[in-house]
């Protein structure tokens, strides 16, 4: 086996950086996903699975939650890791002015966090969680060494993970990760080494990849699959979920306060024709709302279907017999986005809705346009469904991009949050989702798969649903 | 010695001019709208975190305050601040990006030279005939194309189908100096073709206006050979406004070559540039448009200069 | 661009006999440029009328495949007909490349020719600014003016134009300028001198046509080089707003497909190719025309 | 044709056909010219402009300009032909073996190139020198040659003045000492002690190197003293071959008669018989017979029908022209004089005092000031003449008048009020009424405005005149200068040397000027084209008192011109005395030896002005001295030397007694020759 090139289309350049409580974009989310590890790791089907922590139980409040931590595992100085590591991590992350993970964990106080003995730590929250340990295990929370501060973080790998980097230098182009030999499962990590590089190019990256110039190249658009899969050695490996694309509209502005107009602006949606021509195929159709069909969570697994002529009618109900004009704001923020906004501009317009697209400067985007427009597009990876419906739809959340707020909505996830039962649950989960779809200011046509182009000759790597996460350990080339 | 002290007039002008630039683009980046903190932070600020950013800039005092020490600095401590996203010296981060870039144009200028001038001479001395035309064609036909454009073809044909040089230019170790041209020559040749066609024109029609003189009939008539005539008396006399566009196209290779550097993956200092814009990290920034001014304005010093010693009449005239 | 003849001093024989001898003794390279420039100002001022889809339709063929009769450029991402769409946005391009060009060409002209007559510190006030300007990367220039218009600004023409035209002028004024330093040193500026002329007249008569051939070519690469400038300013959000199909956007838009169908991206560019060759060979022959009428041409 | 007596010739032009693309059409310039040069022969060319002289003259360096057209003939050099073969051959001989003066050195120097390189060009490319050394010090040895201070080499052309630039050209065609000199009007716009020198450089050269010309010129006088024989040539026809006396002496052509008698000639008494010219050569409408018929006094209506042949009318004697034998005697005519204008005491129109002029590169290498106090008059239509060599100030001084040269000290008055040393400052009256009218044509005449425009445009600036009103104003100032309407649409490089100049006259006579200033307007013409500009200037002035300061190095013209004349040597006044008084004694010593070099005017024998000492002795004394023949030992050279009224309107700057300069110039030839240093 040799070293492998891995390539991902942007490295934030002098931005990027190795310490999980700032990761921010997709080189630092592989950064920290080789070199650290989480408690608890959520799977490719978004579901919650063992890492550091072999097993975890709660009260039946579902207030109290206990991780019974792996031993023998050892950080990349030698030491071994233990509670008071896991300990530190999150009190270190809860911190708001260390990173942006508070935001995330809202629900946890960094007094919350206490350890039993070596191996054993426990949560004791205020409000009864019931997917505690999906939310646990969010992109922040990877564990670092105790007391290692945020210099140290920066320059030095200080984690359980499979790899490590002895120093690290944002400007260098190429990020050289070395195997971790005391790594704690046996066997891994199956590469001697990983060179990460970004190319954000996406022919750049096509050709790449083509030549075999990287073994790996994340994130690969559709235009270039027609030349990849020409290419015997070349293959092209989806994840099972995807990023959903969304136009998102601030519920309390007008004309999008007025339900029907919402509704009416949702049925025009042809979602197979966006699916067929701004993915060309590759991703899945959603619901207006960020929970996939395929989820047990959804409330139907069917498309909602086009209907203009209910559209028409709507608006001339809400009282725009003929039509309404809007502004969109779309940006170069996502694979798609922009395709998406145009292509929603061809079918509100048969509806007799005028839509302008702007396009925004992608630099300023999320702070310019988004939060800001009452018409705006976004995209969000895919998340487990707790936190999916938590972190945009509450009225209470951080990124509500609706001005959404829906009472009845709050109270159906309280409730799932304590109901401990997942069948009950799920019910829960999909009575919110109908809501969503059908009250809320989330146009969502669509996911976006993520794709990963791979060398034939290279195996034991599939992109993660979410593209914060990624795992490499098993990754290896002839 | 007339033109020596043009030249020192020129000299003091060039450092006039760059601090015209400084104040420019530190006004250009005060008055962009929004809190650059904010910016920086995106989507994920948290208060703590503006206020630390906020801190860490200086945003406190007044702007003009601001800009004097900023400058004051660069003058005399040649010290650009430190970076805000990577809390590190901005003159470490760029140095090993300008080295970077200075080497792809360097290459970039090798192949330019020849691109321009041959054709040029070529279409001058065969004027109104078929190579003329076709030349001109031609030369059209490849400014027409955007450069990206043209990246990306050069890329396919060369990358993809003959696999003749490496898709990504500045990731491989260039230890040997053939290793980095191999690496270099399809981002440097996109870069010289789309300078060259420009230049090239310029100077095809200059040679012709000059042709037309008496003294190269002059020439002629004392014998001298077609090339003679021409190099000695003809491309002298005709390249003034070409040094022009030489220089422009100098600020071009440093400003323009993001698009390039972007395509073939060159970790250069035109993306630095554009990234930093994109971060919004206000030092990176300014101090990367200041030196690409600066390499700017020294390539116009030398222009001028060059104008200087091709055309005494200008020394009577200044 | 260069005073023509004052029509009360050259007593044309007949309107029409008299453009019939001028077409006949015009340069080849003015009678190429002009036929191609015909066509495309008539293609974009009819196209709107037959060409054979909308320009933002979508469903017009499966996307991406590529030519065929029905579709000559192949159908884009989107499911657009790629020909109708170049079609429908000639104009688009040429007006804003037109207007933003020529604008920049008469400030910077007349900027550079002034400042080159003037000399002194007047001019070298007037070069530092320009060279100021100049010397940031338009790039970075053009960014800047993105961000600091903000999102509401962009993709009305008339900034597109602005921005096009405030990128240029000062690099053509450092040209003309360059010219001028030459012009001023000949004893027919002195004798307009001598006559007491403005130094507007003297940069309009004397100056102005002997530059005029360095001018034109200038205009002419300009112009050309416009619609890509435009595109790239697309690229960085600032272009003209999407669907608008204007080629050097649909271009750049369209550059990913280069390997799923290269036509999408090769048909605009063609159109972009014939339309500079074509402005490029008109101006030329024009230069000649304007210039001395026997110009010599080489042994 | 010629009888081909031995030695056999080393250049033979054989029925020379020749075509111009006007536009469309070809345009035949030459009709089967045909003459010999034997070896060590000069060949003189004479003929008015457009004749096509040039355009022979560079068919014998085998050069084609592009837009023209050899139709028929050879030129034959030794035993090749210079049409037909391979540019490297060509190249091998041209500079080396066939050497070209050009007419205007101006144009013709390398403008970015320093003098001295491009002199060493030519003979490294040829081979004539093995090292740079070797070639600087030839270059030397080639700028002393014609008179060229060795500070020259380091200079850019423009730094020259007129003669000066000439100068190098000479040295450049020197350089590889060629067999055959090709000398396109080389002395045009020189100064008559240089053109004087030439002249006998040249004929030195050919003595000692046996060296053959063919010398281009429309001044007949210079071809007396160095032509051995004379083609003259007629709208592209040679109309008549002789040797130079015979030439002179019974000239068959009436073409050729008329050329000789319009020349001005200093002394009255020299005046040659016969017709001067009348009309001027129209290319547009020639008879398919003589070309010359329309001008012709003796033409019948068939003269232009039948073309004519060249005939033997004596040995080595060729007219082509039928009437030959019936051509009545030539009748004296009187010279023709403009009448003298006195002052009518209205007080000078124009008044230099003590003016002191200089550049600012003078001042800054401590050189002295290029002109020191000057004081001159110029009355009311009055035409003061300012003659001098090159370098020595005329144009500087008229430069200053203009207001683009503030002097440095002195003051210049106009019309009674203040001139403001400074062109700004000065208001359009004056502009207008002060009119330039500038040395070298090609220069002073924008390359990309038809001549329409450049004479309509100062009528419309300072007249605003109507559209017809215009067009009509602009004809007529064409007129003036003898140009056809069908000039209108033309541009300058369309035009022939002298048609240029002409268009430069006419845009200033339309400002309707009371001052001309002209400095050496004449230069550039040919003898007809001057004689009618003389007449014109001279109309000009009786019909609208026109005032003028004519600077020129013609004394003939002076004569033929001038009211008052200044001498001026080293940017120092001389002499300042009528027109009368100037040509006869008492002469100041740098004034005689101008007259004595004029070409064709000097009494054998007599000697010539040894060439400038390239610096002054000393700025302390006479400017003069160090050259003058009859020097007053150590007096001159350290006293500067009075200002003395010598007579009625006659004032010198000379140390040397009246008495002696007056019986000095009673025998010229009692001038002590003094060969240069
Ligand atoms: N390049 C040219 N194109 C067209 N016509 C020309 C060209 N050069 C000269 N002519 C014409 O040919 C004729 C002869 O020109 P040429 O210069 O030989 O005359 P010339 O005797 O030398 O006149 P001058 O004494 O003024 O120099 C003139 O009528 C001129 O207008
Ligand atoms: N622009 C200049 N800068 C410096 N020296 C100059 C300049 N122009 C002329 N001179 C010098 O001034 C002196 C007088 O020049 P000027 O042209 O007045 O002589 P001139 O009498 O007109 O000669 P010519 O008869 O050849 O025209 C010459 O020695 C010349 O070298
Ligand atoms: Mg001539
Ligand atoms: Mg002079």
């Amino acid at each position: 086996d040799r070293c492998v090139k891995f390539a991902v289309p942007e490295r934030g350049g002098e931005s990027s950086s190795i310490d999980p409580a700032v990761a921010f974009n997709q080189g630092d989310f592989f950064n920290v996903g080789a070199l650290y590890e989480p408690i608890v790791w959520i799977d490719n089907n978004l579901e919650a699975k063992p890492l550091l922590a072999e097993s975890w139980e709660s009260n039946p409040e579902a207030t109290v939650w206990t991780f019974h931590l792996k031993h023998g595992v050892k950080f990349h100085d030698g030491t071994e890791m233990t509670s008071k590591d896991v300990v530190w991590t999150y009190q270190r992350i809860l911190d708001p002015t260390t990173g942006v993970a508070a935001k995330e964990l809202a629900f946890v106080k960094p007094g919350d966090v206490s350890a039993l003995d070596d191996y054993t730590v426990q949560f004791h929250i205020g409000a009864p969680l019931a997917e505690f340990p999906l939310l646990i295990g969010n992109k922040f929370a990877y564990i670092s060494k105790a007391g290692v501060g945020a210099d140290e973080l920066a320059k030095k790998s200080y984690g359980t993970g499979a790899f490590k980097v002895e120093n690290f230098n944002p400007s260098e182009p190429v990020v050289h990760f070395a195997a971790f030999k005391d790594y704690w499962e046996a066997g891994y990590p199956k590469a001697p080494c990983i060179d990460l590089v970004s190319i954000s190019e996406i022919v750049a990256r096509a050709a790449a990849i083509a030549t075999g110039e990287v073994d790996v190249a994340t994130n690969m658009d559709p235009s270039v699959f027609a030349m990849l899969k020409s290419n015997p050695d070349v293959k092209l490996i989806p994840a099972a979920r995807g990023t959903v694309l969304m136009l998102a509209m601030f519920t309390d502005t007008a004309p999008f306060n007025d339900v029907r107009v919402r509704q009416a602006m949702k049925l025009v949606v042809d979602r197979q024709a966006i699916l067929d021509t701004v993915l060309l195929g590759y991703g899945f159709i959603a619901n207006d709302n960020p929970i996939a069909l395929s989820s047990a969570d959804a409330f139907r697994s069917d498309p909602i279907p086009r209907d203009v002529a209910k559209a028409k009618q709507l608006l001339a109900e809400a009282g725009y017999p003929n039509g309404l004009t809007i502004d969109l704001y779309a940006g170069d923020v996502a694979t798609g986005l922009i395709s998406l906004a145009q292509a929603y501009q061809q079918m509100a317009a048969e509806a007799g809705i005028t839509v302008n697209v702007n396009i925004a400067p992608t630099e300023t985007y999320w702070d310019d346009v988004w939060l800001k427009r009452s018409f705006a597009a976004t995209a969000w990876g895919a998340r487990p469904t707790a936190s999916a419906l938590s972190i945009a739809y509450r009225s209470d959340a951080k990124y509500n991009e609706t001005h959404w707020k829906n009472p009845e909505f709050d109270a159906l996830l309280d409730k799932a949050n304590s109901t401990l039962d997942p069948e009950e649950r799920r019910k829960l989960y999909q009575e919110a989702n109908k809501l969503i779809a059908e009250d809320g200011g989330a146009i969502g046509p669509v996911f976006a798969t993520l794709i990963a182009a791979v060398r034939t000759n290279c195996d034991g790597f599939a992109p993660h649903s979410d593209w914060n996460r990624v795992d490499v350990k098993s990754l290896h080339c002839q | 010695m007339i033109a020596m002290r043009l030249i020192t007039g020129r000299l003091f002008f060039s450092l006039f001019t760059l601090v015209l630039v400084s104040a420019l683009i530190f006004i250009a980046i005060e008055i962009v709208p929004g809190d650059v903190a904010s910016r920086i932070l995106g989507r994920d600020a948290t208060p703590a975190l503006l206020a630390s950013v906020r801190e860490r800039m200086h945003l406190d005092v007044p702007p003009v305050e601001r800009y004097f020490n900023w400058l004051g600095n660069i003058a005399f401590h040649a010290d650009f601040g430190r970076a805000l996203t990577s809390d590190q010296p901005v003159g470490q981060i760029i140095a090993p990006k300008v080295l970077n870039t200075l080497k792809l144009a360097a290459v970039a200028f090798l192949l330019y030279l020849p691109l321009a001038l041959i054709p040029a001479a070529l279409q001058a001395l065969h004027r109104e005939r078929p190579l003329d035309h076709g030349l001109s064609v031609i030369n059209l036909v490849l400014l027409s194309i955007p450069d990206f454009l043209l990246g990306t073809i050069l890329m396919i044909l060369f990358v993809v189908n003959w696999q003749w040089f490496p898709a990504i230019a500045g990731l491989r170790d260039t230890a040997s100096l053939g290793q980095f041209l191999w690496a270099v020559t399809l981002p440097a040749l996109t870069l010289a073709i789309t300078m060259a066609v420009y230049a090239s024109r310029m100077l095809r029609d200059n040679l012709i206006e000059v042709l037309d003189a008496e003294y190269i009939r002059m020439a002629e008539l004392k014998g001298l050979s077609r090339l003679a005539v021409l190099l000695r008396h003809a491309l002298p006399n005709s390249l003034i406004p070409t040094l022009n566009v030489t220089a422009l196209n100098l600020a071009y290779i440093i400003g323009g070559v993001v698009i390039v550097e972007r395509l073939f993956t060159y970790p250069g200092f035109g993306s630095l540039m554009i990234d930093s814009l994109q971060l919004q990290d206000a030092p990176l920034v300014e101090a990367t448009v200041l030196i690409s001014a600066a390499i700017y304005i020294g390539a116009n010093l030398l222009a001028d200069i060059g104008a200087i010693l091709l055309n005494p009449r200008l020394r009577r005239a200044s | 661009m260069s005073d023509s003849p004052q029509p009360d001093l050259v007593a044309p024989p007949s309107r029409r006999r008299a453009f019939g001898q001028f077409w006949r003794s015009a340069p080849t390279s003015f009678k190429a440029g002009t036929i191609v420039l015909l066509i495309h100002v008539l293609v974009a001022a009819t196209g709107p009328f037959w060409a054979p889809f909308g320009a933002g339709e979508m469903r017009t063929g499966v996307p991406l495949s590529g030519v065929s009769w029905l579709h000559p450029f192949g159908v884009d991402q989107l499911g657009r007909d790629v020909f109708s769409r170049v079609v429908h946005g000639g104009h688009i391009v040429i007006l804003l490349s037109l207007s933003g060009t020529l604008l920049g060409l008469v400030i910077g002209a007349v900027v550079g020719l002034l400042s080159g007559y003037w000399g002194g510190w007047v001019d070298e006030l007037l070069q530092r600014l320009l060279e100021a300007m100049i010397s940031i990367p338009f790039l970075v220039l053009a960014l800047l003016a993105v961000i600091t218009a903000g999102p509401q600004l962009s993709g009305s023409p008339v900034m597109v134009a602005l921005v096009v035209a405030f990128v240029y002028a000062p690099r053509i004024a450092r040209m003309a300028r360059a010219a001028a330093l030459d012009i001023v040193t000949r004893d027919y500026v002195l004798v307009a001198r001598l006559r007491g002329e403005s130094a507007w007249s003297i940069m309009r008569r004397e100056l102005l046509p002997n530059a005029s051939g360095v001018l034109l070519v200038e205009f002419a690469l300009r112009a050309g080089y416009a619609p890509v400038l435009i595109g790239s300013l697309g690229f960085l959000g600032f272009g003209m707003k999407p669907p608008t199909p204007e080629w050097g956007l649909m271009i750049a838009d369209n550059r990913q497909l280069i390997f799923a169908s290269p036509i999408t991206v090769l048909g605009p560019g063609l159109m972009l190719a014939t339309l500079v060759v074509g402005l490029n060979l008109f101006t030329e022959g024009l230069a000649r025309i304007l210039g001395r009428s026997t110009r010599p041409v080489a042994r | 044709m010629n009888a081909p007596d031995p030695p056999p010739p080393l250049l033979s032009v054989v029925g020379l056909d020749l075509a111009y693309r006007h536009g469309e059409s070809w345009r035949r310039i030459l009709h089967g010219v045909s003459f010999d040069i034997l070896p060590g022969e000069v060949f003189g060319l004479v003929g008015e402009s457009g004749s096509g002289k040039s355009t022979v003259a560079y068919q014998l360096l085998g050069y084609r300009h592009p837009n023209a057209r050899i139709e028929g003939g050879a030129v034959q050099f030794r035993g090749r032909d210079l049409l037909h073969i391979e540019r490297r051959e060509l190249n091998d001989l041209r500079g080396d073996r066939i050497a070209l003066v050009p007419q205007n050195p101006t144009t013709a120097l390398s403008p970015a190139m320093r003098v001295s390189r491009q002199i060493a060009e030519v003979l490294r490319w040829h081979g004539a020198v093995l090292d740079s050394a070797a070639a600087q010090r030839r270059v030397q040895e080639l700028l002393d040659e014609v008179g060229l201070p060795g500070s020259a080499a380091r200079r850019y052309p423009h730094q020259l003045s007129g003669g000066q630039q000439q100068r190098v050209c000479i040295a450049m065609a020197l350089a590889c000492r060629p067999d055959l000199l090709v000398l396109d009007e080389p002395t045009t716009g020189l100064d008559v002690t240089t053109q004087d020198q030439i002249i006998r450089l040249l004929a030195d050269l050919r003595s000692r190197l046996g060296m053959s010309m063919l010398y281009v010129t429309h001044d007949l006088g210079v071809l007396a003293e160095i032509a051995d024989r004379v083609g003259v040539l007629y709208a592209g026809h040679l109309i008549e071959t002789a040797p130079a006396a015979t030439l002179f002496h019974r000239p068959g052509h009436p073409y050729t008669r008329g050329l000789i008698a319009s020349r001005p000639q200093i002394d009255p008494a020299r005046a040659v018989a016969g017709e001067r010219l009348r009309g001027l050569l129209r290319r547009d409408q020639l008879p398919p017979g003589c070309p010359f018929a329309p001008r012709c006094d003796f033409a019948e209506p068939s003269c232009s029908v039948n073309s004519q042949r060249l005939e033997r009318i004596e040995p080595r004697h060729w007219v082509a022209c039928q009437r030959w034998r019936e051509l009545p005697e030539p009748v004296a005519q009187p010279q023709q004089r403009s009448g003298v204008l006195r002052d009518d005491g209205s007080g000078p129109l124009l008044t230099l005092e003590r003016v002191t002029l200089g550049y600012g590169g003078h001042r800054r290498h401590g050189l002295p000031p290029v002109v020191q106090d000057l004081t001159i008059t110029v009355g009311r239509s009055e035409i003061v003449a300012l003659v001098g060599e090159s370098g020595s100030g005329k144009s500087t001084v008229a430069r200053a008048i203009s207001g683009l040269l503030a002097p440095l000290a002195g003051s210049i008055g106009f019309a009674g009020e203040l001139l403001a040393g400074n062109l700004r400052r000065r208001n359009p009256r004056l502009r207008r009424l002060i009119q330039f009218i500038f040395q070298n044509p090609d220069a002073s005449l924008n390359p990309r405005a038809r001549v329409g425009e450049i004479v309509g445009r100062p009528l419309q600036l300072f007249f605003r005149p109507g559209r017809a009103e215009l067009r009509r104003r602009t004809l007529q100032a064409l007129d003036d200068v003898r140009l056809g309407p069908d000039y209108l649409a033309r541009f300058p490089d369309q035009l022939s040397g002298g048609e240029r100049q002409r268009v430069a006259i006419a845009r200033a006579l339309a400002c309707e000027p009371e001052l001309l200033l002209c400095d050496e307007v004449l230069s550039a013409l040919d003898v007809s084209v001057q004689a009618e500009v003389l007449d014109l200037l001279g109309r000009l002035r009786r019909e609208r008192g026109l005032a003028m300061l004519f600077i020129t190095h013609d004394l003939a013209v002076v004569r033929a011109l001038a009211d008052r004349v200044g001498v001026l040597y080293r940017g120092q006044l001389m002499q300042l005395s009528s027109v009368a008084a100037t040509f006869c004694a008492p002469f100041h010593p740098y004034t005689l030896s101008l007259l004595l070099a004029v070409p064709g005017a000097r009494p054998p024998g007599a000697p010539a002005l040894p060439p400038a000492a390239h610096a002054p002795g000393s700025y302390a004394g006479c400017a003069f001295a160090g050259r003058c023949p009859l020097q007053q030992g150590s007096l001159c050279e350290t006293t500067p030397p009075p200002w003395r009224e010598a007579g009625p309107d006659l004032a010198i700057r000379c140390h040397i007694p009246l008495p002696e300069l007056a019986q000095l110039a009673a025998a010229p030839g009692a001038m002590i020759p003094t060969e240069a240093p």
